[in-house]
Formats: C-alpha cells, structure tokens, sequence
C-alpha cells in the first residue's frame, strides 16, 4: 500500500482532482486591448469604435476576445426583448466553507452582476428563446446552487413554455465552495434537461472561452446542437493537470473548439458576428411539438 | 451513531484486541474524538480520507461476488470503442432477483491496478455503464452502482474522446431510467468520475467513504493554497457519511464491520446486501413513472439558497412534485 | 428510357457535337446498344460504372449548397471519437423546408480526397449519422441521404472500432425512425458503406449510378478469379439503376445531363431537389406509424427464394401489412 | 482523374470492396484431427471419443475446433426438444449468375443442410427460445436471400411468441452470387430485429469462428448480449483486404474474439463447455415484457 501510494504520487495520480482549476482565470485580453490598442494575437492596431462594432472580434486575424455578459446580451438578444429570469436568487454559504461570504461580494463588484449566469426570455433576430449567459467574470463562471438553480429553471421555462432554450457556456467548474453541493448541480441541470427532451424542445450551446470541469460534464456537452466560438479552450480537466497526470507538454491546439471539432464534439465553430443567424436557422430547424 | 453504541464498539474492540494482540489505538483515538464532539475534526475527517482509500477495502467485484455467490456475470464493452477495466459491470442474481451492476473497479496489486487505471474511468468506461443501464431498463433489471473513484481519469485520451459529454449523458439518461436505480459509495467518491455512476432513486454511503466534489489535496493546493492542508480541507468540505446525510444528499449510512470494511468483505457485502434487498422491496413496488418522479424530485431539490423573489426555494421540486 | 427518347437524344449529341467539336463517339456507341438490345451489355454495364465514379460527378455538398441555395449548416462529429470527413450531415432549408441531409462526400482534388478518404467511411462517420438522424426524428425534419461511396474503409481503426457494429445499428435504427427518409444512390453505391445510410422509404438512383453488393474488381477476382474481368463482373452483378428499379429494389431512376451528371451539377441539383419535393409532399402525408410500417414492408420483402410448405414467399411482408 | 485512380489503386484503394472473402475457408481442422489425432495448435494427442465429449475443444490448451450445425444444436439444445422452422425455403438464382445452381447443389452435399443457417425452437436448459444456428460448411456461411428470410422469420418469431432468440455466426460475408439481394439481407434482418425490440425481447448472439462481413455487419453485432467463443475470427474486412489496403502485415491476434473484447465489441469470451449454461442464465436475466 505504501509503495502503491508512492507509485501514484509518482505517476501525479493524486493530484488529479484538481480538475476544477479556474482556468486562465488570470488572463485579461480586453485590460490588455484598452491599454495597448493592439490585438494580443496578430498585434494589428485597433481602435475602440472598431472593436466594439466588429463584437471584440480582431477584424485583422479574428481573434475573439472574451467579452462580458452584458455585451454577450447586447450581441444575441434582440433590442428591448430581453427579460431577466430567477434575478433574486442569491447564494448563501451552505457548507460554511471559510471566506466564501466575501468571495461573493467581490465576485459582484467585479462583475455587476448577483451570480455567475443571467436567465431570461428574449428574442434573436424574430425567434423567441429562453437564454443563459454564463460570466466567467463571477468566480471564474463557477458552478454553485444558485447557478445550478437558474439553469434548471431556465430549462423547465422552455419545456414549460414549448421555447427552445439557448445557452452560452463559460466556466472553470464546480464552485468547491459549496462542496458536495456544487457537484450536485451537474446532476440537477442535467436531470432538467431530461425534461426538456420530454417536451419536444431544443437546447442549443455556444461554447465560448473557457468552459471546463463540471459544467463541460453537465448541460454544456448535452446540446441538441453544440456551437463553439473560435480558438475558445473546452475541456474536463485543466491543462496543468492533464500535464501533471501525462508529465509531458500537451500538443498545441489542444482542448481548442478546432480539436474538440475535429474529436467529434462539436457541431460546428461560428464565428461571433454570425452567432444570431446561425442561431435563428437552427431555432428554424429545432420546432417542438408544442408551440404556442 | 448514539453515544452507547460507540462505548459499546469500545468494548469490543479491546475484547478483540485482546485475542488477536493487534494495534487499536487509531481506532479507540478516533471513537474518542466521537464522544468528545459532534462534528468531526480534521482528524477524523482525513482518517476517513485514509480508511476510503484504503487498499485492502472490498472492490466492486469482491462484493458482487459475495452478494451473488459467484452467480454473476460480467459484460464488457461500449460497444464503440473499448472495454475500460476501472468500471466494470454485468448482471448478477442476488436474492433470487436479477440485477445490472455498474461500479468502479480498483486493483489490488500494482498490476492489477495499472491495468484497471487505479479505478479512474475513461470515456468508454462511462459508456459501458451506460450501455449496461438502458439493457437493464430494456429488461426491467434494478441497478445498483458502487462508488469507488478517486475522480475520471484526467489524460489525453479522456479528453479526446470527451470524458465530460461521458459523465453528462449518464447523469441526462440515468435520471429518466424507467427502473429502480441504488448507489452505494463503497469508497472514495471523488467528484465528477463518482456522480457519473451516482444518479438513483437512493444512495447510501458507507461508514468510512467519503464523497466530494474536488480531492482534498485539491481543495488545499487550489483554495487554500497550500497543498500541505490536505487534512484540514478534507474537514472544511465536508465530505464524510454523517456530513452528506445531514445535507440531505444521501438516504443512509451503511455500518462497516469492525476497524473498517477492510477488515470483512463478506460482513460488508452482507450489510450492502441487506440494504439492497430492502430498497429494491420498496421501490420495485413502484411504478416507473413514480420512480422517475421520485427520482427527479431529488434532483431537482439539490442545492442550496436564497430566492427573494416569488418562486421560492423548492420551485422546481414542487414542479415535478404536481405532476 | 424509351427508344424515341434515345433517337431525340441521338439528335441533340450530334447538334451539341457540332457547336462544340467535341468528341461524342462513346456517348453514340453506349445508345446504338441501347437500340440494339433490351439488355445493358458488359460494356454498358462498365460505362456506368466509370461514370458513376467519374470525379467530376456532383458531390453531397455540392448538390446540397445548390438545392438549399446556400441556405445550410453542416454539422460535425458523433460525439464519441471524431468527426468522420468522409461522411457529412447537417440541416438545410429546401424548397422552404428544413430537412437532415446526410450523404457520402468524396473529393476532387487529391488533398481533398485524402482528406476525405475517397468518400470511405469510418465507423465515426456512420456514428455522425445516426446521431444526426436521431436528432432530425426528434425535431420532425425529414431525412434525405446521398449514397456515393465505394466502400466503408477496410483499414485498422475501422475493425477496432467495428464498423460493421456501426453499420448494422444504421440499419437497425433507420427501419424505426419515425420521420420521412429519401435516399438518393449519386454515384458509387458500394456494399455496406452504401447501405449503412441507405435505408429509406424511398430510393432512387441517378441515371449513371451503381449499387452492389461488391465492386466489380472484387467479385472478378472472387467469383471469377480473374481479376482483369471487371467489366464482365460488371454485367453480371445487376447493378445498374434499370437493374435495380427491375428488381424491385430502388423507387425511380433520375435523368442526368446529357453526357451524365458530371456535365452540369445545377441541373442534376434540379432533378434530385424536384424528387425530394414530390416524396416528402407525399411522405409527410403520413403518420410516422404509416412511414414506419411501408418502410418496413419494403425491408422484409427483399430477397427471392422459393418457400415449398405454407407460409409462402411474402410471409413477413404481409405480417406487416396486417398491422 | 487518371492520377487519382492510379494513386488509389496503388494504394489498394480498388480493390477495398473485396469484404466479403470467405475467411479461411479452406481450414478444415476438423479433417486434420481426424486424420492425425493431433491438436493442430499444441499437438497434443486427441482421441475421437475424448474430443466428442469435450464438445471439440482441446483439453490441453482449450483450441475449439469448428463444428457443424448438427454438432452445435446437439452440444446447445436439450435432447429432443428441437423442432425446425421454415425448412422448406430454397434459394433460387434472383440474378440470374453463371453455375449459382451448382454451388447450391455442391453446398447442400458438403453439408447435408438445405441452407446456410437452420432456424427453430427449443429449450436451453428448460429455458424455451428461438435459435438460429449457421453453417460455414454451406458457401461459406455465406448470406443470400434464404438465409436473411430464414433468420428474419425466426427473430419474428421470437416477438410474436415473446420469446429470446439465440443466434449462433459464422459466415464469410454475403452471398455475392445474388447480387443486390444479398446486399439487401443486411437491411432486412436488422429491420427484423427493430421489431424484435419492440417486443422487448432479447436477441443473444454467439459469435464463433470466423464471422465476416454482411453478417457482421448486420444482425452479429445488435445482440442485446453478444458472446464469443475463445479465439474466434471476427470482423467487418477480412485480413487480406485489410493487409492489401494498408500494406502491412497485421498485428498478432488483430480480429480475434480477445481483441473485440479488449475493443467493446463483445460481452464476454465463453468458452464452448459452458455455453449452455451462461444462455440459460443470460435468458432467465432478460425476460421480455409480454411472456405467455
Ligand atoms: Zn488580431
Ligand atoms: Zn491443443
């Protein structure tokens, strides 16, 4: 036992739960584009006027920079259709787990928003839908009760309502800070989805970057249709702990949505300024049974 | 556990130790610190970590094969890509009645476990359970699982073949599965890899298993940011037996025999057996529509939080409670 | 195709011969045969064949992009191991309608055919395709396939992944799927490969595909053991669209340009997009029961034998028509 | 054009349809025994009657020797209790190919069977089924017209009776002599098997060696349970096409009833002794919604 244990300390067996890793938590493009005026890709110049009108895409290499919830709003949904879902459902601490209080509170200043994804009803380009917009700006998009409860809900309103139901993924995982409770949302939103299926109605995904851990092994692989915006990095484990288990450099491009197209996982990659349209054919090709 | 029947187990085990002149004093340490408080310590939290993880616990197998005394047979293979060693399954009779059985399978020995990958599931492992529990739904067998992961393998062919879409697709189909479904975490449940198999009408725990969403190791290394209090954070997620039942996220602990279920595989099976039978008496009573209404209640009252506004907490669960 | 159609037709060759100087003498030896005999010859029979397989020849995509006016998405991948560019799928609007559309697609340029593998599917590709399907049953989109292959591909990663599993759960799922499917024989309609997405309520071919249980090249070397007798094999295998709308097997053969479908993709887009219009017209008529009870009608009467003691030939045929 | 063709008969791309070889069809090993007493794979002494009652397994190193048709329903089903189905249907020339007639004619004497599988009802250790038993002895095992009517009769007969079907393979492919109808036995008897789903009765296959093409490609692989006789030949391509396709030799074992197991292709590896047994439970374990 004791020269088993050794061996998977060797091989970094166990560490390899740490599968819930924010990933790139740290990485800020769009702090990066205010100050340098330059595409952290190609480097081209670009001007805010410009990169706002081109959806924060770089007109010059088409890098997508990580945009906010409320831009991701303004880009989907259309004008004036949108309404918020489920707006007061707030965390508490259910575990009791140290400093996760104020965790919170900083995730909210530094979002503007009260939880890690937006619900709500809206409209993209004519088609009504319900929505979730996950933030990864909220405790690296993590999942706890609360998101796990808005999802939920926001699918059992489209199997309700006969709407499809249309969700843009973003997350580092599971919120650890709710323990056992956090990896129960994988459970919830899948189960919710279940019904969904009942009712006749689509669930369409847009992955975007990054989406890992419990939410890539919940509602997020589980799209009738799952789109995926370019370059985005999908994965279950982390690439630090994938390299901790394999002790080797993972190959480039992996985890990317152009690896997860070709491993079969992702229907098709589109960039940000078609999304509404895509969005609306598939809306078109996804009509329930019950239709109000 | 009342306080008597740990000063009885007390006196047991110094009648035992008398006979077979072995060390107890781990065990009476810990049954101490029961009576001393309520909630367990750090030290008892990471001693369950300790005894989980323990290799000498019954396997999956070990107890199919007591519980179906060697009436089993094994089925292998998702039919799509490969057989994963670290999940097995089959149909067993148990009791007289036939079951699928679905777990995650740890080696013993070193080779046994590089070739059953330490119990940490592939892909296709997922799949193999998948495919077992819609031939049992198929055939109107009850599922029971065993939970014994340290989490889904986290390499390059995991992720190649999508280990998350795996684990997704069984918790979507196992929460709609027409027969009746019991979970048993035998030993470690370590997040995802664990629920992937952990969906059903109830779930039981152990004495000494543990069931979190991260490794403790994990936990200290990401959110304490010291990958020495391993011990501490296995107490700050609360991850024994008694902390899950008082959650509400599981329906009962199962006892293990005496210093752990290491000590007894044949007592262990028997206890799971015993639980077996009694679920199985009340839920194939069932219809399948009850099962999934049932099943999908729990689900959908997981988690905890504040709703200010009208619905309340509890919404979606009433929902499916009306239907 | 009647003999004044082909004395028209004779007419037109020679004024397009004229205004082009092109050379047409193959294109009046193949219909002097025809006026010569009821039956395809080896050399008739051969001709098809290298039409059919004739890179020039309208592709899945390309026929889609023209009968959908640009209005399609392709989807990828099956979810399980990759995504297969031999066979592809997604959603188009034709016509107005949304239909799932899989088929076949080989290249024509070498990059592309590499990438693509000569139209030769992987298991993951037939994998795509029923994932696709079982997504158009559960959205109500009618199914319209394009069968253009040679083969499902005969190398490694095909057996380790069994392609023959991956094309018998086609067929399998195909038979009860509760939505209209037409399918369309392109080109080469090769064995297996072809029928793993060639189960329909309707079928038909174009005028210069093929379908057979075995390339000629095969069957000359196996049957014949003589591998230079392909175009014998040719004649002899029955497998051109007037053999097989004879037999019973396919619903109507399609007219292609002057030449072959190779000459003019729009117009072959025309031909196949007004047949897809006429069938699911009719098709979406019916119930899914009704679809599903005609298509299987179909299947169990195929085959010919004779059945010497009750119940005689069309027994399982008429035990589904009773239904 | 002519390059593509040249580069993909250089790469054996032409010849890649040749599926449906009859796989070591001319093996007899049964034959070998006969003549030698001598296990053709350890070489140990094997006597007649010793052989017979092993069910034709080497009790030295577990080798399994093909046996016929009569041998298996013998070695399967309880004395007595097997009563033939659909034993008058013949095939017939549909294509019209040059000496199909012969090689019927031949195949029935090399057999003593009408056909290449023999349907019928019975009882595998008290537990009634349908059983399909197929012969490698007629072509080849080869599928046309007969043997698709035949196996979609009995598997017919399984729902309409709510009984499991059992179904023994071995075949070299289809039945190229009939054309497209022998193409089209692979729709026929999936179909078949669709029906039997609905039912909720269990199909249980027994692959044993070898089973190629068409079949394998068709009802081999949709059992509920599919079982496999140790060292059986399994696969869609043969080995020579294979071989021919990517220019090297095979792996050892590549197509053996271990390597389906080791891929997910087979439930469990039985050897021929303890068939009997694993059917009776593996029926007693699948019992169908509608039992009469
Ligand atoms: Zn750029
Ligand atoms: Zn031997």
């Amino acid at each position: 036992m004791g020269l088993l244990d050794s061996l998977k300390n060797a091989l970094g067996l166990n560490q390899k739960q740490e599968t819930e890793v924010s990933i790139a938590a740290s990485r800020d493009d769009r702090a990066e584009v205010l100050q340098k005026h330059q595409c952290p890709n190609c480097h081209a110049h670009l001007d805010d006027g410009e990169l706002e009108r081109d959806f924060f895409v770089c007109r010059h290499c088409g890098y997508h920079f990580r945009i906010t919830v409320q831009e991701r709003i303004k880009y989907t949904v259309d004008l004036g259709t949108f309404q918020e879902t489920a707006s007061q459902v707030y965390s508490i601490n259910p575990i009791g787990f140290p400093g996760y209080e104020a965790k919170i509170l900083e995730a909210r200043t530094a979002s503007g928003l009260n939880e890690a994804v937006i619900t709500g009803t809206g409209e993209v380009k004519g088609r009504k839908a319900v929505f979730a917009f996950m933030s990864f700006k909220f405790m690296g998009g993590s999942m706890g009760s609360v998101v796990g409860e808005k999802i939920a809900r926001a699918i059992i309103l489209g199997a309700e309502r006969g709407l499809p139901v249309v969700l843009f993924a973003t997350s580092g995982g599971a919120r650890m800070q709710e323990g056992i409770f956090s990896l129960m949302q994988m459970a919830k939103t899948s189960a919710a989805l279940a019904q969904l299926e009942v009712s006749g109605q689509a669930f369409i995904v847009v992955l975007t970057d990054p989406t890992y851990g419990g939410v890539t092994a919940s509602f997020a692989s589980l799209g009738d249709v799952i789109l995926a915006e370019p370059r985005a990095m999908i994965g279950f484990a982390g690439p630090r702990v994938i390299e901790g288990t394999i002790r080797q450099k993972l190959p480039e491009g992996f985890q990317r949505s152009e690896f997860l197209l070709e491993k079969g996982f992702v229907d098709a990659i589109v960039p940000r300024g078609q999304l509404p349209e895509k969005l609306a054919f598939l809306i078109d090709a996804h009509q329930g049974r019950i239709r109000p | 556990m009342k306080q008597d029947e740990i000063e009885q187990k007390i006196e047991e085990l110094k009648r035992l130790a008398q006979q077979r002149s072995v060390d107890i004093s781990h065990d009476l340490n810990r049954l101490q610190e029961k009576l001393s408080s309520g909630h367990s310590s750090p030290t008892e939290a990471w001693r369950k970590v300790e005894l989980a993880r323990n290799s000498e616990r019954p396997t999956t197998l070990d107890l199919i094969d007591k519980m179906s005394d060697g009436e089993y047979l094994e089925l292998h293979g998702d039919r799509l890509y490969g057989d994963d060693a670290a999940i097995v399954g089959g149909i067993a009779r148990i009791g007289g009645r036939m079951v699928t059985f679905i777990g995650h399978q740890k080696g013993r020995t070193m080779k046994e476990n590089i070739r059953r990958n330490y119990g940490m599931g592939h892909p296709e492992g997922y799949r193999k359970a998948l495919r077992l529990a819609h031939q049992a739904e198929k055939f109107h067998r009850p599922i029971i699982t065993f939970i014994d992961t340290a989490g889904a393998y986290p390499g390059l062919g995991s992720e190649e073949r999508s280990v998350g879409e795996a684990i997704a697709r069984n918790l979507k189909d196992f929460s709609t599965l027409r027969v009746p479904i019991v979970c048993f975490v035998i030993g470690e449940g370590g997040s995802g890899g664990a629920l992937g198999i952990g969906v059903g009408n109830e779930v039981y725990m152990l004495e000494n298993s543990v069931y979190s969403v991260i490794s403790p190791e994990g936990c200290a290394s990401i959110l304490l940011r010291d990958p020495t209090k391993a011990q501490e954070a296995a107490a700050l997620l609360k991850m024994t037996a008694e902390d899950l039942l008082q959650f509400g996220i599981i329906d009962g602990i199962l006892s293990e025999p005496l210093g752990g279920a290491q000590m007894d595989h044949a007592a262990t099976a028997a206890v799971i057996q015993q639980q077996v039978q009694d679920s199985l008496a009340r839920l194939s009573a069932k219809s399948p529509d009850q099962l999934i209404r049932e099943r999908m209640n729990k689900l959908m009252s997981l988690g905890r939080f504040v709703d200010e506004a009208a619905p309340k907490q509890g919404f979606l669960q009433r929902l499916f409670s009306r239907k």
